[in-house]
């Protein structure tokens, strides 16, 4: 697939609006704006952006607790994923859910999940309910080198293994599970060899270069789309901030500046554009531009939203309602 | 009417579904062949890509069930045994149970889990005898456990139907009994206890694989000139508070008979339930009649120790009417 | 007597414990940094055999502290969020808790589980935000859940001296309260209630982060005239009938204020337990205030609603009183 | 490790023990003398003998639903073994366990289990205790090729490989998880070679032959011993019988009678005695009679013995008791 400039532009669009995403998320946080916790994807923009360049709009995604850059490379509209994390009632959500279970169904955005894991076998029905279907759809299951260890990813990776389920599974590996470095949790070099105990194909790539992992995640999704079966994608990454937003306050440390320089040397928010100043295609200043002002009005847009009504707490956990249910606590 | 066994009438019902819908699904571990026989003949009926023998991997095909609810299908999952359901719970009551409300209403999740619930025959011990029922009600989870064929065909297909994961607890111990069910088509919506039998002196909340217990119970009492009524919720949640209260505000008097663990039980929302809001029209203590919260063992008089018992229940009947 | 804070008591209990008996490991994510501060300082006290960064597979570090502890040690296992009993759930309630009666009472299995209870911070939403224990006491887990930095210490200590699993449920919300507690050495014993306040109109039996607002919430009522006895069980199982009884013995009223859902929940056991034993005491419908059966919503108006709070249980207490 | 006369006849001892033991077993069911569900070892004698002889009695050992053939072959005491499937007081386990549930903490058995993959955590706790209790104490986890594919023990194979516990995991691929053949449960040709998904050395075994499985047992129990870690033995094996004794009854089909007598010819309880025999070691007939001589002894005794009191049925839950603990049903 040979990229023509407006994608290449619209690369780093993406990653753009990832990271300005959440550093005003940073500020709307320490501001009390944001209530909660919220996992900043701050580093990592390549992956999801490459991936979700790889997908239609019908793709299934299912994400994780820093669920925000997936779910922006999607097509989720940042001024609902805003309000949301303020908790309005223009939220995706409706203020139900908070960074942690941002959805839009619509866009075959199946939720972020703040169980590490428990997405992976979500994204596995997505795809076999698209086959039954008879469509061509694919699912993509984003999990981190943590939720590398979680037992269900496994089962969920021989399943789709076992009925060649079009599903691709992207393990962002960044080094760390919160303060645990992968490198004491797996005694394996490569987490992309894990994918030959399920008898699927298995790829590390660079998760800084957003065309490498653009290019592998094309290939594992038409593989998946051409019903040959999931693959599992590491691509290995870093998140250059706290786990969470808070971390810093907490004074916790487990990686080491020059760690973090190091990689910090890789951003593809600063290098790709680089890149394409380099070969002369578009203009990032515009671009920095168009994100900043879509950002501007997506905070606005959060800010006058107005916070759902206490009454209406008990509405939407059933499809199907009966007096009584769910039981109010008084 | 014709009779039919209750395993038949969920097979039935099961298959009813299949036709009417193609979008439901089957998902379990050897539900091809069919250990119990529920899903017997769907291979042949329906083809492959309408039931999936799954790995060892009950979160796994848990978790794809809901997934693939979410994309449209209808997966009814069958667990070989109820404690399967711990393996799973993440995916079911953190997962499945609560994604709508979290995504603030989007899509559905119609899951029918179909759980084999306890008492098929002595002997089955610690790890496949649970009866975990209050546990996913607790969490929100809609649950039904019919006690005749007849409730068990329109329940399950009520279950299948209904736009949100409910578990179907189907007691081994009742799989072979037979009784009426009418051919032409029916369901039984969830939320409606029945009075299985009338009565004045007392009511006996019955769940399950007790409620023919009950009866049988209810008819000894009879011959003592002691009057039982006995309700069964039948839909464990919704749970249907006006027919038992109804039934408590008549009779003054209540036992409880249900065979989950006492700590916390089903038995225990049912006490409360009736201790806050028919309490005015009690005459008496409400008396549980549960399991006992251990691991239930496996020797066969130890066993009958700690289930609850049609003659325990007849001695506390007679108590609680001693007591005027 | 000298003040620390909730947190600081869980620590040095943890501490204390880890010194007298060698045998005492910790387990869990994160827990040599420590993202609480609870197992903060162990790593270098105590040296790297006797605390270990777990990968995230918290049924396999389950497993592994009950095997471990089959085998004489005496592991600590910190999880990182209420919601991860549900990942563990086959090997917390399944296997640790029932192998030693499945085995005839071989063995022991003295492992403790430190679980943070909800409540840290707002916002924490649907799958942070859990209050699990009657879960885990329904399938009969010894579970405490401490108010006070006092009882936190004494009972996290006689926690890690059970020689059966305990689940330790430490509200975030508590962890920043200050409270004396004794410089020597002391446990407080499972199975023991305390009244916090005593009064004589009404009993408030309130759980866990619940106690403190109880506790104000009395205050405010006694402004009114209104004399409200609060009651901590501390302990969830065992659980101390004897005190919770006597007081509703006295005073005939009772509200249950218990942060866990509300069908099948905390409440419903206290409730079903009065309604039972104390009966003839009552002279009011009990009352429950719960949580409501959602997964906490994520949205502050929304998440005030769902919790019980103590404006509502001032609100009860003068109805309750008003009803006479 | 060269084998002496005695321990080769030893091989034969515990394996017809267990075969016959199994034969009394299904008697028992079908007379009703045994309550609850059995899962017979019968043909999978081999996998269990050749293990446990290469173990300390202080090493451990957890078990599955199908415990008989491990806990014999472990050591356990057939008599104590029988009372407790027929739920008598002098049971193991006093009738609190039957089947599914035999132990025996003094010989290291940490129990049957009827999860399938529960005890492979266990085992590793075991292993990580003795290790910190300085023994060079080795624990074994039993499971089957079903067993392979539940999450608990992916994670448990790699919580032993990163902290390189004393384990070794001992697959006995019998092709079947009931009615589930291995080939579509998994999409790849040799278990065995999931070990490299957790670095470390995974090794398929003939488990039919109990000198191959005595020699790879010895070595990665060796490996275990003296630190350097667990190794993952898939022991290709098959059951001659149904997955539990009622399946005949029920009329289920899913292996071919070509297949099932195709495996029977390699029946380690008929080749190996008479290899024994053609080597002139022992005499079959012998062993034979002794095996049968214990197990009658076994049956008197289970039958014999009494039933368990009733209302002992609340003991033993707790180490610690408090009154009203645990709360009765009445
Ligand atoms: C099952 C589970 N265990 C633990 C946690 C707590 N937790 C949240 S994020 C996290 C680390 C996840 O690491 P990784 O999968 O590598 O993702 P990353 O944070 O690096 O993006 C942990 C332990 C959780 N949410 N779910
Ligand atoms: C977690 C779990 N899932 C399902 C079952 C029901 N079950 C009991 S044994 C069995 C098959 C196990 O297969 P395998 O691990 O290959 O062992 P085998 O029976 O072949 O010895 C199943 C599905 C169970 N006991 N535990
Ligand atoms: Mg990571
Ligand atoms: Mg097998």
């Amino acid at each position: 697939m040979a990229l023509d400039k407006t994608q290449l532009i619209g690369f780093y669009r993406t990653m753009r609006l990832i990271r300005r995403f959440e550093e005003r998320v940073v500020e709307l946080v320490n501001r009390d704006e944001i209530p909660g916790v919220t996992h900043e994807y701050v580093g990592q923009e390549a992956v999801a952006t490459g991936v979700c360049a790889a997908l239609r709009p019908d793709d299934v995604i299912t994400s994780t607790h820093r669920g925000h850059g997936h779910i922006l490379a999607k097509g989720g509209d940042p001024r609902r994923m805003m309000a949301e994390l303020m908790g309005k009632a223009s939220g995706y959500n409706r203020g139900r859910g908070g960074s942690m279970h941002i959805a839009d169904l619509s866009l075959g955005i199946y939720g972020a999940n703040g169980i590490v894991g428990a997405g992976a076998p979500i994204a596995c029905g997505a795809a076999l309910a698209g086959k039954l279907a008879r469509s061509d759809r694919v699912a993509v299951s984003f999990f981190g080198d943590g939720g590398m260890n979680q037992g269900v990813v496994h089962e969920a990776m021989n399943l789709a293994a076992i009925w060649r389920l079009p599903v691709v599974f992207v393990c962002e590996n960044n080094g760390y599970a919160i303060s645990a470095s992968i490198s004491q949790m797996a005694a394996v070099e490569r987490l992309a060899d894990r994918a030959a105990a399920y008898g699927m194909p298995g790829k590390p790539v660079d998760g800084m270069d957003v065309l490498a992992v653009h290019a592998a995640a094309g290939e594992a999704v038409e593989r998946a789309r051409t019903g040959a079966g999931p693959t599992l994608l590491e691509c290995r990454t870093y998140r250059f901030v706290g786990h969470f937003t808070a971390e810093k306050a907490r004074g916790i440390k487990y990686r080491s500046d020059e760690e973090i320089a190091r990689w910090r040397e890789r951003d593809p928010v600063v290098t790709y554009p680089a890149w394409l100043s380099q070969q002369g295609i578009g203009d990032p200043a515009l671009v920095e531009a168009e994100v900043e002002a879509l950002l501007d009005e997506a905070v606005a847009f959060a800010r006058q939203s107005a916070f759902p009504e206490a009454e209406e707490a008990l509405d939407g956990m059933y499809a199907v309602t009966y007096p009584g249910l769910p039981a109010r606590g008084f | 009417m014709r009779e039919i066994r209750y395993l038949e009438a969920l097979s039935e019902a099961l298959r009813e579904e299949m036709r009417r819908d193609p979008n439901v699904i089957v998902l379990g571990e050897d539900v091809r062949v069919s250990m119990r026989g529920l899903t017997k003949g769907i291979l042949q009926e329906f083809g492959p890509d309408r039931i999936y023998d799954t790995p060892i991997s009950e979160a796994g095909f848990t978790g794809l069930a809901t997934g693939a609810a979410m994309a449209g299908m209808r997966p009814v999952v069958e667990y070989q045994i109820n404690a399967l359901l711990f393996v799973a719970f993440d995916q079911l009551v953190d997962q499945a149970q609560k994604l709508r409300y979290m995504m603030g209403g989007q899509g559905t999740i119609p899951v029918t889990y179909l759980v084999p619930a306890s008492g098929a025959r002595r002997g089955l011990a610690g790890q496949h005898s649970d009866h975990p029922y209050p546990l996913l009600v607790h969490m929100g989870m809609k649950a039904v456990m019919p006690s005749t064929p007849r409730d068990a065909k329109g329940l399950l297909k009520a279950a299948i139907r209904e736009d949100d994961p409910v578990v179907v607890f189907a007691p081994a111990a009742l799989l072979a009994m037979k009784g009426p069910v009418p051919e032409e088509e029916f369901t039984i919506p969830l939320g409606r206890a029945e009075v299985k039998r009338p009565g004045d002196d007392l009511s006996i909340i019955a769940v399950g694989p007790l409620v023919p217990e009950a009866l049988k119970a209810a008819e000894q009492l009879a011959q003592e000139g002691i009057s039982a009524e006995v309700v069964d919720p039948r839909s464990l949640l919704p749970l249907d508070h006006e027919t038992i209260l109804t039934s408590v505000r008549k009779t003054g008097r209540v036992i409880l008979f249900d065979d989950s663990n006492r700590t916390c039980g089903y038995a225990a929302e049912l006490a409360a339930v009736i201790a806050e809001e028919a309490w005015e029209s009690l005459r008496a203590p409400i008396r549980r009649l549960t399991r006992a919260d251990v691991p239930v063992p496996f020797s066969p008089p130890l066993e009958s120790y700690v289930l609850p018992s049609r003659d325990r229940l007849v001695e506390e009947a007679r108590a609680l009417l001693a007591k005027v």
